[in-house]
């Protein structure tokens, strides 16, 4: 249970949370999102703090996201001796340099007056965290060498389980303790991300690198509307020309990636000749079931009496389907006197093919909406949408030579019996004229 | 001093149908669209209008394939779906484009609502958008038989017979009237080849006639009264509609041709529901477990499962007439209390699509 | 041609006693919060003097404002766009707390509760950060009329450009002279602050020019704290956020001056809207530093210009904002008398504040003669000037001397020719060729005389009429747009 | 012909104890979808009847194939079962009859046992995954949406790839298209104004 929390539950209500965190923070309290420096009150240092901290977590998370990513392409190459080497040397350096630098900004916090001002509680829950989490990613560097080889044939398939939403925890499992703590740690991290300080993560300004120096932001919506289109219609033959290229571009693209496939939805589709022989096939026979549907039909308007089944094939759990006169769906059953018992499959409701199977208090279900019909007298059960019973067809049970064994109406009166000894060779019919005498 | 009736009608037509405002300059260059916090509705008829454009072009992409009859109909969608070159794309972007284009028109339909778009002039406007609602619907419920497998077949057995149900509620002289308004358009007393044949050409010309010119209707008189304000007060700001507003709009086919591509190719649609194109139509066979109509029929499936025929009737009959008289019925009312009533009528819809399985059953147990 | 409009100011040197009313009007009403304790939006120093933060001109400490690569490309001298992300974590270039002062109250409580005793209880200062015991060795106005000292004046960047005889001469006692230097955010048409923000949070208004920090998409990162040349960007170490001067638009856009203006006691303060070609920027921002100050003014246009106002029109400039850029004072100094010079404008941010320098450090006592105004030497004082030629030009025009030259003799000329009208001891053709020799006429002199000695409020601060759809209340709730536009502060201290 | 019916009826009550329903439920319950016979079966009724595919329509070359069938009993033995689909077949040639029959009490570990390498309808879910997932292993439209979802897009991503890039070169031409046309109206208006 505590493994299934620690290695589904919470990777999950971490990322949720967080997810749910930052776009809550984001939008309801933008002007609590900063990375609230200290340099200001603090300088010195800071510097030996922040920077080997900073570029550490860098380097060694920039790491983790490769093994995360790009498992094949970075387990090849960690294949290379002096590779995985200097990757593992470069790994430990950088976590060192966490360590450092986090210890350097941990005292600082505790000692310098004028940051206490500024300092909350989270604070010191991060730090803490921050130390604890780095000192167990140490702890794993050190005591299970060459991780960052075995962790994209074990931890990589774990993670992507999470994100294609089937974890799969079998391979973290058996960890031992100091790196399923490492990822837990990563987990509680991500959870109080949008809460704490380390929300400055989510607002790393990467588009500052695309943006145009200058930036001026017009109130009157008038004068805004004036500047955009002073903008946007300088001259008509750059924008033509751009718009030529950018068509055309499109064009190739379509042409080549998906324009052609869809030209090729109007030829001919080159089939293998089985592949052919078993459409003409399947074709042909719903043509005969089809043609034999309306032979069917054709038959059952002039027929008296229609064949329904033997009276072996029947049983008190299943019942069969017949079609009437009508082309409508009857179902038959043995009772349990043995006696056949025909019902009309139709919902009185709204006309479904009721189901065959009978339940254990005998019944059958329309599964349209859900009314349920008693075999026996074809009533609904109350309350079901279906009002009226289904309706019962008269039969005819016939011995092998044809002659009459037994009849029901439409009505429920019998004559004659049924035999146990013939039962067997026996066929059961309906009959038109008794059921249009009912 | 009163108008005569001849001159008040010209008038009501020349205001409902400003004709002479059929020019480049006021369709065009001049026309501009109010910006506010609701404006984002603006784009969805227009997103509708592209959906049913793509609709067009698959449906006439898969009529070269598509055979319709009772024997052939489940086998050439088969073929389709199996065999041709593409063929799952472009039936899967039917179907996809069909569910986004009515989830389109009924937003869009909500927005109008809200933002009492329907207020005078534009009362045409809203009575052809409500025709227009209807149609779609019965693209909907005709296209879904064509396939003419199992679940589609016993789907729309239930939804015709439930006609044969308001007979019920009809004085006794009137009361088989249902009745034959079912077996009419059934084309048979059961259905089959008939039903099928006829529900094809309702699908593939007699709808989109309707459709072509009622909405030619309406896209005019959108285009020759322009966008409506759409909130109380005057919205500050205006954009152009050539080029700022079809810009957007652009884009946001753009996009929706993206999105709509990218789910065609990978997700069939079939695989949202349990009864993929398993099984052909077979008369002697049972009706499938679990069965119920598209998602966009639950608003209405739902609440008829639960209470009794006659509410839905009513229920169904009053919002019926209420939609077409809404610009005359709210005449008066503010667009605050506009608002409030399309989000009720969202909100019940959005419920009863998500969440109306649920609701049965713990209604019904 | 891309005509924009800015609210631009110009103060009258001559005219400032340095009393700090300003800054006090200032600080009552924006930064007198928690964290923004040591926040002077509007400051005056002393000059020669080392200013506020503490040597704020030098940057090759705090490398604020632009540099031209190759002579030529304008580009941040605080970072480059790669090398500002990697100085998020940490940033060489900042001022801290130290650079400023560490804002301190103090402890009246003692006058009341301190037990009976020989002395007399005194307050002693306690620090507004931590609240402990402070020993006060800086403050805002510290160096207040210290011109002669080692410790402040000596320090004064500007002195580089002087030789060793000059500078020695600033310590005589004698001869020691200084001026004031008020000092608000500029305005800059070419604000290095916002080039520099990550977040994109700093912006320049459209309407009025003035650059406002969005507090909703500030993140601390203080870029712009070093970037702007100034140091006029203050970090919030309460809030965590960066803020700074807004000309008071919430005054502004109901037809107000702003506090300091509408404080200022001597008069020295003037207002108007300022309209110039946005297009030309970059390339006025990049001309060699002796000819910055003729690049700007030549790229503001003259409000009655056919094309210039019909530009203006189509880029959404209405016609009040118009009206007033043809009755703007500060075009008349700038650009029509070219009086008024631009605060360091090497650093090519092109503020839009505008200084007149100041005569009286120039023209005073010089030996035993009350003014030295004989005619013969009158463009000799110049020369014999008690704050030398040079240490103003590095301050008004990047070093080109004849600049400023110029502006002064002009100031002069409209002295003598009062002077020849009122006490009537100088000939006229004589000071008619004084005028003439300063680049002026007697209906010139008078118009100057008119608006700088007594002008009203109504011709001293020419507020553009904002229109109400362009004033900030109307787009949004005032209570919800507070933090995005500039200023605010709801987490307090603790 | 008596003989055959005899057979017939002999198998038909054989059959009827052997059609597995543990396997179904565990399906249904699993992946909570309504279960199809057809998805082992090659009618989707099951094997009783005298549909195609079901006992009673069947050939006695046909019969035969059955009877070998039922005797796979080891794992390894070519089935051909005129009963079973393909998937069915693959199952009892997979794992055997025996182990089949084993698996009934655990039907949750059938799809361990049949592996997960095998995938009849290349739709990119693996059989056992499908039979887990309750969805229909020889159809290739029927799976986990998500899963269908991930395999189409990775098989298509170049095409995703192109037509995103089409999109965004062709609403961008688009836009500058809209630009320079509004420019040109922009112009002519003036300059009949100005006329």
């Amino acid at each position: 249970m505590l493994e299934l929390f620690a290695f589904v539950g919470l990777p999950y209500m971490a990322i949720l949370i967080c997810i749910v965190g930052v776009v809550w923070r984001l939008r309801k309290d933008p002007y609590g999102v900063t990375s609230l420096s200290s340099q200001f009150l603090e300088g010195k240092q800071l510097r030996w703090g922040s920077l080997p901290w900073h570029f550490g977590i860098l380097l060694i998370f920039a790491g983790h996201l490769v093994a995360f990513l790009i498992p094949g392409m970075w387990q090849s190459l960690m294949s290379v001796p002096w590779l995985l080497v200097s990757v593992e040397v470069l790994g430990i350096a950088a976590t060192l340099l966490c360590l450092i630098g986090l210890g350097v900004l941990f005292f600082r916090r505790l000692t310098t007056g004028k940051l206490q001002k500024t300092t909350k509680l989270a604070d010191f829950v991060v730090t803490s965290l921050l130390i604890a989490q780095v000192a167990l990613g140490l702890m794993v560097a050190g005591g299970y060498r060459w991780g960052a080889s075995w962790s994209t044939g074990t931890l990589t398939p774990y993670v992507w389980s999470l994100v294609t939403l089937s974890p799969d925890v079998s391979v973290v499992r058996d960890m031992p303790l100091p790196i399923q703590l490492h990822m837990t740690g990563a987990w509680l991290i991500l959870l109080i991300l949008p809460f704490t300080r380390l929300i400055h993560m989510v607002s790393v300004p990467i588009h500052y690198l695309f943006r145009s120096p200058q930036k001026v932001v017009w109130s009157n919506p008038r004068r805004h509307e004036q500047a955009v289109t002073a903008r946007v219609t300088q001259e008509s033959r750059r924008h033509f020309l751009k718009a030529a290229f950018g068509l055309g571009t499109a064009g190739v693209l379509l042409s080549v990636g998906v324009l052609d496939k869809l030209g090729r939805f109007f030829q001919m589709p080159g089939m293998h000749k089985d592949e052919e022989a078993n459409l003409l096939e399947t074709r042909l026979r719903r043509l005969q079931l089809t043609a034999e549907e309306k032979e069917l039909e054709l038959e059952r308007m002039r027929a008296e009496e229609i064949f329904v089944a033997r009276l072996s094939e029947l049983n008190g759990q299943a019942g069969k389907y017949f079609i009437d006169y009508a082309m409508r769906p009857g179902l038959a059953f043995k009772g349990e006197d043995g006696w056949p018992m025909l019902l009309s499959a139709k919902c009185t409701h709204l006309g479904c093919t009721v189901g065959n199977q009978v339940d254990a208090s005998g019944r059958i279900l329309c599964p349209c909406h859900v009314s349920y019909f008693d075999i026996k007298t074809g009533m609904p059960n109350p309350g079901a949408p279906a009002k009226a019973p289904l309706d019962k067809i008269a039969w005819v049970v016939r011995d092998q030579n044809g002659s009459e064994v037994a009849t029901e109406s439409a009505r429920g009166s019998r004559t004659g019996r049924i035999d146990v000894a013939i039962a067997d060779t026996c066929s059961l019919y309906i009959v038109k004229s008794l059921t249009l005498e009912a | 001093m009163r108008n005569s009736p001849a001159q008040s009608v010209f008038d009501f037509i020349t205001s409902r149908l400003p004709l002479y405002k059929l020019n480049m300059k006021d369709m065009v260059t001049e026309k501009e669209v109010p910006v506010h916090r609701m404006s984002w509705g603006y784009y969805l008829g227009g997103l509708a209008l592209f959906f049913f454009g793509i609709q067009v072009l698959t449906g006439m992409m898969l009529l070269f394939y598509y055979e319709p009859t009772v024997s052939e109909a489940h086998e050439s969608v088969e073929y389709i779906t199996h065999f041709v070159t593409m063929g799952a794309l472009i039936r899967n972007m039917h179907a996809w484009s069909a569910s986004f284009m009515i989830f389109c028109v009924i937003a869009h339909m909500l927005t109008a609502l809200a933002m009492k778009a329907f207020a005078k002039p534009r009362e045409m406007t809203w009575i052809a958008g409500v025709l227009l609602v209807m149609v779609t619907f019965a693209f909907g419920f005709t296209g879904y038989l064509l396939p003419w497998n199992q679940i589609a077949v016993n789907a729309t057995k239930v939804g015709l017979a439930s006609i044969d149900q308001v007979g019920q509620y009809l004085p006794d002289a009137l009361s088989h009237l249902a009745e034959e308004v079912r077996v009419t358009i059934q084309g048979a007393p059961a259905i089959g080849q008939a039903t099928l044949s006829r529900f094809f050409a309702l699908h593939v010309v007699i709808l989109p006639l309707i459709v072509s010119g009622i909405l030619g209707l309406h896209l005019l008189s959108v285009q020759l009264h322009g966008m409506s304000q759409g909130v109380e007060d005057k919205p500050k700001r205006k954009e152009k509609f050539f080029p700022f507003f079809i810009l957007k709009d652009f884009k946001e086919w753009g996009i929706a041709f993206l999105i709509l591509f990218v789910l065609a190719l990978c997700l069939p649609f079939d695989s949202l529901f349990p009864y993929p194109l398993l099984e052909p139509y077979n008369a002697l066979g049972s009706t499938p477990d679990g069965i119920k109509p598209e998602w966009y029929f639950f608003f209405v499936y739902y609440p008829m499962e639960m209470l009794p025929f006659w509410v839905i009737i009513v229920v169904m009959t009053i919002a019926t007439l209420g939609l077409f008289a809404a610009p005359w019925i709210f005449r008066n009312s503010s667009h605050k209390t506009m608002r409030w009533i399309a989000s009720a009528v969202a909100g019940y819809m959005i419920i009863m699509t998500l969440f109306g399985e649920q609701i049965y059953h713990a209604v019904k147990g | 041609m891309d005509i924009r409009a800015q609210v631009s100011m110009v103060f009258h040197l001559d005219k400032c006693i340095g009393c700090h009313t300003c800054s006090v009007a200032c600080k009552n009403v924006w930064t007198d919060r928690p964290g923004a304790e040591y926040m002077w939006w509007n400051n005056v120093e002393t000059k020669p003097g080392t200013g506020f933060p503490h040597r704020w001109e030098d940057q090759d400490r705090y490398q604020g404002g632009w540099k031209l690569r190759n002579g030529k490309q304008l580009e941040l001298k605080s970072q480059s766009k790669l090398g500002g992300l990697l100085k998020l974590f940490y940033n060489p270039n900042q001022p801290g707390l130290e650079d400023y002062y560490e804002p301190w109250t103090y402890e009246y409580e003692n006058l009341f509760d301190a037990p009976e005793g020989d002395d007399q209880p005194t307050a002693i200062p306690i620090s507004q950060i931590t609240g402990e015991e402070l020993k006060i060795e800086r403050g805002p106005n510290w160096d207040d009329d210290l011109s002669g000292s080692p410790k402040y004046a000596a320090n004064d960047v500007n002195y580089d450009a002087l030789s060793e005889e000059e500078r020695q001469q600033l310590f005589e006692i004698q001869r020691v002279a200084f001026m004031y230097l008020p000092r608000i955010c500029n305005h800059c048409a070419n604000p290095s602050c916002v080039a520099s923000c990550p977040s994109g949070a700093l912006y320049k208004r459209g309407e009025d020019g003035i650059v406002l920090i969005n507090q909703d998409v500030c993140r601390g990162w203080r870029a712009c704290v070093s970037a702007c040349p100034y140091k006029k960007i203050y970090y919030n170490w309460v809030t965590g956020k960066s803020e700074k001067c807004i000309l008071c638009y919430p005054r502004l856009e109901t037809g107000q001056a702003p506090a300091c203006f509408h404080s200022c006691v001597g008069r020295i303060r003037y207002l108007g809207v300022l309209l110039y070609d946005a297009d030309r920027i970059t390339s006025a921002m990049s001309t060699a530093d002796p000819l910055l100050v003729e690049a700007q003014r030549d790229i503001i246009c003259d409000p009655n210009d056919e094309n210039v106002i019909a530009s203006a029109k189509a880029n959404g400039i209405s016609d009040e904002f118009l009206e007033a850029a043809r009755k703007s004072p500060v075009y008349k100094y700038v650009v029509k008398w070219k009086l008024a010079l631009p605060l360091h404008i090497e650093y090519r941010t092109m503020p839009m504040l505008f200084y007149v320098p100041p005569l009286l450090p120039v023209m005073g006592k010089d030996g035993d003669q009350p003014y030295d105004h004989a005619e013969e030497s009158f463009f000799s004082s110049l020369d014999k000037s008690r704050l030398s030629i040079q240490y103003m030009a590095r301050m008004f025009s990047a070093g080109n001397e004849s600049v400023v030259t110029s502006s002064l003799r002009k100031l002069m000329a409209v002295r003598y020719y009062k002077r020849m009208q009122q006490v009537g001891d100088l000939q006229e053709d004589k000071v008619k060729r004084i005028l003439r020799e300063a680049g002026t006429t007697p209906e010139e002199a008078e118009e100057i005389y008119l608006l700088t000695a007594v002008p009203t409020v109504h011709k001293r601060y020419v507020l553009p009429p904002i229109q109400r759809e362009e004033a900030i209340g109307t787009s949004c709730d005032v209570q919800d747009c507070k933090g995005s536009c500039g200023f605010g502060s709801r987490s307090e201290a603790k | 012909m008596r003989q055959i019916s005899l057979l017939l009826v002999l198998l038909t009550g054989w059959s009827a104890a052997s059609a597995y329903p543990e396997f179904q439920r565990f399906s249904q319950e699993h992946g909570g979808q309504p279960i199809n016979c057809a998805m082992c079966h090659a009618s989707g009724d099951g094997p009783e009847g005298a549909g195609r595919g079901q006992i009673g329509s069947l050939t006695p070359d046909e019969l035969n194939r059955l009877n070998a069938a039922r005797g796979a009993f080891a794992a390894g033995v070519l089935v051909e079962s005129p009963i079973l689909n393909e998937f069915g077949n693959k199952i009892i040639y997979q794992i055997g009859k025996t182990r089949f029959l084993e698996l009934r009490a655990h039907p949750e570990q059938l799809a361990d046992a049949y592996g997960f390498a095998s995938d009849l309808d290349v739709d990119g879910i693996p059989d056992a995954q499908e039979y887990l997932d309750g969805t229909h292993p020889l159809n290739e439209v029927h799976g986990n949406p998500w899963r269908l979802f991930l395999h189409n897009l990775a098989a298509y991503k170049l095409h995703v790839f192109m037509l995103a890039l089409a999109t965004a070169a062709g609403l961008w031409g688009l836009s500058h298209l809209l630009f320079g046309l509004a420019q040109r109206t922009r112009a002519s208006a003036a300059n009949h104004n100005s006329n």
